[in-house]
């Protein structure tokens, strides 16, 4: 094995929450794979959507203290949920391009003795696996292939939209082809980055619900036993609101939700305590033990 | 959606913004930035959004009944609190001061939830945050030239 | 004896007027050493602004002049004219640009001001130092090099060689026809391209003067106007076009099938092949990388039952070159890939097609024999084209592409009549500008086609309603209506827009030609000299210069068969006398400036130990006039002491 | 340093390229600072660096070279030769205590009005920064 890739890892809020099978699963797997992944320390929010519908600044300044505390550790950002890889990749090019936001920030920062001067990246842990670590290295370690396992890969809208130019902004391929490295078979899932409705769930739920069951109903359409997903909100949205959806458009989905990094583990060989595989609200008992054996 | 984008920026260059900020599209905005990348003439429409839902909550000018607006004025208060965001606090809060009741509808999730350990309860505070405040602080008069000049709110007769 | 100069300031209506006070620069020049009248007026360009130049020659007795206007690229012959009319050598004139460098670019009426007199003074210091020169007359070689075989090469080609000038058509292609050569109608008459365009293909075939070099390209392209060498590229047919009959054994007899790029890819073609059976020349050729000789080395069918032994395996690729006196790029244009825009679906989705892919489909003699089908085989029940795909986009490209709005109308039509199908057309704005355009439009709109006002947003197979199961679903916002629709239909065609040829960036270098901001070729100008180039003798013309519709690039064609007939008649052309010259005493013989010339023009003369310039092979760019460490070597009219006079007189000015 | 200085600039333009993606600038009506005087050569190649130093030691603030991109040259090449050159004349300036940007040399195509407005407009803001020259040529200055 090659020296190990170092990043600063920003788990974000929703890690913390809901989602702290996701947390564990990717700290599993990128050890694994090699990537140190070392927590920021005193990470703060993003300052994710709802903040900047309120205050822009002020949205900005959170992400460049994070920014800052990474350009510190003298590492790059690496993030898992989609969202916080927005707003950070967003809060970091408008103040590269932007002189006066830049210079607002600047000196908002000096107020507490930070500083930043934009040399920190940040990237979704999933790119970094397949572009940084690749094939070989990924293969090399499933012991226990998922074999044809079928997966509806669901990027959700924020992994490439506006800024990622590593993957396309439509129609991504990067968890389809992680997928079939594990063995799996990702099925064609036209929905795969469109909206999960999270951000309605408690704001216009009617609008949310719809959006759900087109994912739900496009999945299972196409033969998807699962669905692997790489952010925290749609993972929620997914799994808690499948019982509303059923009941609102008589409907009976049961589809598991499983982080990609859940999936990977699992194909590696660890148990699935370490994954938090029992943690999720549709069971994926059945269909594990029907694909991965000695699971 | 009562407007579409493209009657957003019509609306905008009529002067009739304001009809726009009190109906439903802004707020209806997720942030796919599906419209961003697609736009052919390479308008940031999501960035617009936010514009648009900031200057509607400075001029009070928002849909009635809008949860969205409690929501993130909620977000809002919570980070400059505890510096990162607890999420079922979040929603609690939310659904306490729109819909009372929905937090009943919520319990069977939240049971649910709690069974398999993902509820925590208590809100984790950053040590940073007074560090955060000084930087706010320090930034409040820029807060101000902060709002795109001309984003004209308010310019119906 | 000192000079006696005279000094014309224009005002160019209010153009340069209205941000630069005439009257000052008037003012400052009218106080310059050696100026001897200074006079500003309207229009310099008009009659009576010549006159006023002419008179001031004859009476005052200048010796040199100085018009300040518009940019010399606009009016510099204009003037050098009116001063060679009035008995001064064209050379004892300067222009100083006061119009598109300084008015046009400033609001400041001050500072813009200050600019006019700069380079006013800047002219008048240079003006001095210019010599009288002769201009050199060298004969027109009258054979004509055209470049691309499409409708605009064709016509221009049979224009030339109709007026009994020789002219060489290279074509890349196996055949010439271009695009026009795979639609089934064309708008807004529907008249079949087929039946207009095969007649001119058959006369370019049999025309004396043309010679047609087809399967060939243009490597290499020296010299100037009047008197150009090409080279010339010809691949190998591995088929003797002299003995080849075209009677098509050979093709029958082929056991290889591959797609055809004719058809984009929709049909099959064998491994020796002719594009279409009307070819021109009528001759096949195999493609190597299919053909089972040259990938297994067995077969040779194709030559076993050629009756005249046509079939030549050892054929090699040659060039030749050719001296031509002119040339005309027609080179036409690349179909914008539709796969781009993945919201479409376009490769992915079955039923999504191109518009190209669109007219080989309802082509007679088309893979489908003219019939519209969907991949399984039926008839589609209903059909959306939308508009714009690729075009007025900035993720792709800004422009319109012109043509797209009335092709889109025109296969509204022909899905409708051949098969019944309700028709959409999602469009951002109709463009029908031409003549009979917008009259077709209103005929496709009473044909029943449904057009909706906006650019469709996605092309999805993810049904939402029982009614879109199966089906592709065009989601699009009605402009008209404010509202996002949903239109299920069996077969979506893109249309997709004109793009600069990949290879337009290597064909510019060779041609010394510029590409204007969207990659296609640049014209001189934009309104008025819209076929010529920068360079002398280069023509350009249809849709390599932009997107154009058929009309359009026939008249092109023509206007640049016209520019380059033109040339040929005036048998001789002058050539710019601004070449370098070598000072024979000054020369050290270091040979440094050997080395620099592009175009070999300075030789050493061994006897003498010093180096010479040709003056017929001089393009006079100054490289190594510059480089010359003895200052031996100096340009005609961009002498050191004219731009250090210039130089000087800016610095001077700006104290 | 004075407050409103406006510096004066030379400005040798190539006649295919640069100059007439100048003349672009000013039919699309692109507003920028009016502080380049232009000289018409006809290759980028011409520039001679005496030319140059001459401008400097005369009383300009800079000098911009403008010419083809590499490789579109109307001469084939005679703007390779430029580069060559320019590298020469950064190192004379160096020598001569000159900051390095007062003299550029930027490609314009003849398609890029928008181009040429910005290179000057981006130039004259540092020479304006950068204040007057007062250069008389000789090595102490």
């Amino acid at each position: 094995m090659g020296s190990r890739l170092e990043f600063s890892y920003y788990p974000g809020c929703s890690l913390e929450g809901m989602n702290k099978a996701y947390d564990k699963s990717a700290r599993v797997v990128s050890k694994e794979l090699g990537i140190d992944l070392t927590e920021l320390n005193d990470w703060n929010c993003c300052g994710a959507s709802a903040y900047m519908s309120i205050q822009e600044l002020r949205a900005h300044l959170l992400s460049a203290r994070n920014l800052a505390l990474a350009e510190k550790e003298k590492k790059d950002l690496a993030v898992v949920c989609p969202a916080c890889l927005t707003t950070l990749t967003k809060s970091n090019r408008y103040m590269g391009e932007d002189p006066k936001l830049r210079r607002t920030i600047a000196s908002a920062l000096k107020a507490a003795n930070l500083q930043y001067l934009g040399t920190v990246k940040v990237r979704h842990l999933l790119e970094v696996i397949v572009r940084d670590i690749g094939e070989q290295e990924v293969k090399a370690r499933v012991s226990r292939p998922l074999s044809d396992l079928k997966v509806a890969p669901y990027y959700g809208c924020q992994f490439t939209r506006p800024f990622g130019d590593f993957d396309d902004k439509e129609f991504p391929v990067m968890l389809d082809t992680l997928l079939k490295w594990l063995g799996a078979e990702p099925v064609n899932f036209p929905l795969k980055a469109k909206c999960c409705g999270g951000m309605l769930m408690t704001t216009n739920e009617p609008v949310g619900l719809g959006l759900v069951r087109s994912l739900l109903d496009c999945a299972a359409q196409n033969g998807a036993e699962c669905v692997a997903t790489i952010c925290p909100l749609c993972h929620i949205t997914l799994e808690a609101y499948q019982g509303n959806v059923n009941k609102r458009f008589a409907t009976s989905y049961k589809l598991p939700t499983l982080y990609f990094t859940q999936l990977m583990g699992l194909a590696f060989g660890f148990n699935r305590k370490e994954l938090g595989i029992n943690e999720e609200l549709i069971s994926s008992k059945h269909i594990l033990a029907k694909h991965v054996e000695a699971v | 959606m009562d407007y579409t984008p493209r009657e957003i920026i019509a609306a905008f260059r009529a002067g009739l913004l304001e009809r726009v900020l009190r109906s439903n599209t802004v707020w209806l905005c997720a942030s796919c930035y599906l419209c961003t990348v697609r736009c052919p003439s390479g308008i940031k429409l999501t960035d617009i959004m936010y514009e648009l839902k900031r200057l509607g909550v400075e001029f009070g000018l928002v849909q009635e009944g809008a949860i969205a607006p409690v929501l993130s004025k909620t977000f809002v208060d919570m980070v400059d609190r505890y510096g990162r965001v607890p999420e079922i606090p979040l929603v609690m809060a939310v659904l306490l001061k729109t819909n009372p009741l929905g937090i009943l509808k919520m319990i069977p999730h939240g049971l649910k939830l709690f069974l398999r350990g993902r509820m925590p309860f208590w809100p984790h505070r950053i040590s940073g945050i007074s560090e955060l405040e000084k930087c706010s602080g320090a930034m409040t008069d820029a807060l101000v030239s902060g709002l795109h000049p001309g984003s004209g709110a308010g310019e119906e007769a | 004896m000192a000079e006696k100069i005279g000094v014309y300031v224009c005002h160019c209506g209010t153009n340069i007027a209205q941000t630069v006070d005439c009257k000052r620069v008037v003012d400052y020049a009218s106080a310059l050493p050696n100026v001897t009248v200074a006079r500003e007026y309207q229009y310099m360009c008009s009659d009576p602004g010549q006159e006023l130049i002419k008179k001031d020659i004859k009476e005052l007795g200048l010796t040199r002049v100085v018009v300040a206007s518009c940019s010399p690229l606009m009016h510099e012959p204009t003037f050098r004219r009116a001063v060679e009319e009035a008995g001064l050598n064209q050379f004892l004139f300067e222009m100083a640009n006061i119009r598109e460098q300084c008015s046009w670019i400033s609001e400041n009426k001050e500072m813009a001001t200050e600019r006019a007199k700069s380079i006013v003074g800047a002219a008048v210091k240079r003006v001095e130092f210019q010599e009288p020169l002769d201009v050199k007359k060298v004969p027109v070689n009258p054979n004509v090099l055209i470049v691309g075989g499409g409708i605009t090469g064709i016509e221009a080609a049979l224009q030339i060689a109709d007026s009994g000038k020789k002219v060489y058509l290279v074509e890349k292609e196996p055949t010439i026809g271009g695009y026009m050569a795979r639609f089934d109608k064309t708008f807004p008459t529907l008249d079949c391209a087929a039946c207009i365009l095969t007649p001119k293909m058959v006369s370019v075939g049999q025309h004396p003067n043309i010679e047609l070099l087809s399967y060939s390209d243009v490597t290499g392209f020296s010299g100037y106007v009047g008197n150009f060498t090409a080279r010339i590229r010809r691949r190998a047919k591995y088929v003797e076009e002299e003995e080849c009959s075209g009677c098509g054994l050979c093709t029958e007899k082929c056991p290889v099938s591959v797609p055809s790029e004719f058809d984009c890819g929709l049909g099959k073609r064998k491994a020796i092949y002719r594009p279409f059976p009307q070819a021109v020349p009528n001759v096949p050729v195999i493609d190597k990388d299919h053909c089972l000789y040259f990938t297994k080395g067995v077969c040779k069918v194709c030559q076993k039952f050629c009756p005249r032994g046509a079939i030549n395996f050892e054929q090699k690729e040659t060039y030749i070159d050719l001296q031509v006196g002119t040339a005309i790029l027609a080179t036409g244009f690349d179909l914008f890939d539709a796969s781009k825009v993945k919201q479409y679906g376009y490769g992915r989705l079955p039923n999504v097609i191109t518009s190209l892919e669109f007219e080989r489909f309802s082509h007679a003699s088309g893979p489908t024999g003219g019939k519209i089908l969907l991949k399984n085989g039926q008839m589609p029940t209903s059909i959306a084209i939308l508009h714009c795909i690729g075009s007025r986009d900035t993720n792709f490209n800004e422009y319109c592409s012109r043509v797209c709005c009335m092709y889109s109308m025109k296969i509204a039509h022909l899905a409708h009549e051949k098969t019944g199908a309700r028709v959409y057309e999602f469009y951002i704005d109709i463009r029908a500008f031409g003549k009979g355009y917008e009259e077709f439009y209103k005929r496709i709109l009473e044909e029943e086609t449904t057009f909706i006002r906006g650019k469709a947003a996605e092309v999805t197979d993810v049904p939402q309603t029982p009614a879109e199961k199966g089906k592709l679903v065009v989601v699009a916002e009605d402009t008209l209506l404010g509202i996002v629709r949903r239109v299920p239909v069996d077969m979506v065609v893109l249309s997709v827009g004109f793009e600069p040829r990949k290879d337009t960036i290597e064909t510019a270098r060779i041609f010394s030609i510029s590409r204007s901001q969207d990659g296609f070729f640049l014209e001189r100008h934009p309104k008025l000299a819209p076929v010529s180039t920068a360079s002398d003798g280069i023509f350009i013309a249809g849709a390599c210069q932009g997107p154009k519709d058929i009309p359009d690039s026939v008249a092109q064609g023509a206007a640049a068969a016209a520019n380059a007939l033109s040339l040929i008649d005036r048998k001789e052309v002058t050539l710019e006398p601004t070449v370098a010259f070598i000072d024979e005493k000054s020369c050290s013989g270091c040979k440094i400036c050997l080395g620099l010339c592009a175009y070999n023009a300075i030789t050493f003369d061994e006897t003498k130990k010093v180096s010479k310039v040709n003056d017929a092979l001089c393009k006079g760019c100054g490289v190594c006039v510059a480089a010359c460490p003895s200052g031996a070597i100096e340009q005609r009219n961009f002498t050191d002491n004219q731009l250090l006079a210039e130089v000087e007189s800016i610095c001077a000015a700006g104290k | 340093m004075e407050s409103n200085f406006e510096p004066n600039i030379v400005g040798f333009l190539c006649k295919w390229c640069a100059y007439t993606g100048a003349d672009l600038a000013g039919t699309s009506r692109i507003k920028y600072p009016p502080n380049v005087t232009p000289i018409r050569v006809m290759c980028s190649g011409r520039v001679d660096p005496v030319l140059v130093m001459k401008a400097l030691s005369s009383g300009a603030d800079g000098v911009l070279i403008a010419g083809c991109h590499p490789g579109d040259c109307h001469y084939t090449s005679g703007n390779v030769k430029t580069i060559r050159r320019f590298k020469l004349l950064q190192r004379m300036l160096t020598q001569f205590g000159i900051e390095r940007d007062r003299v550029r040399l930027e490609w314009v195509s003849a398609s890029e009005g928008e181009r040429y407005a910005q290179v000057v407009e981006n130039m004259t803001e540092t020479l304006r920064t950068l204040g007057p020259l007062n250069w008389n040529g000789s090595k102490e200055a």
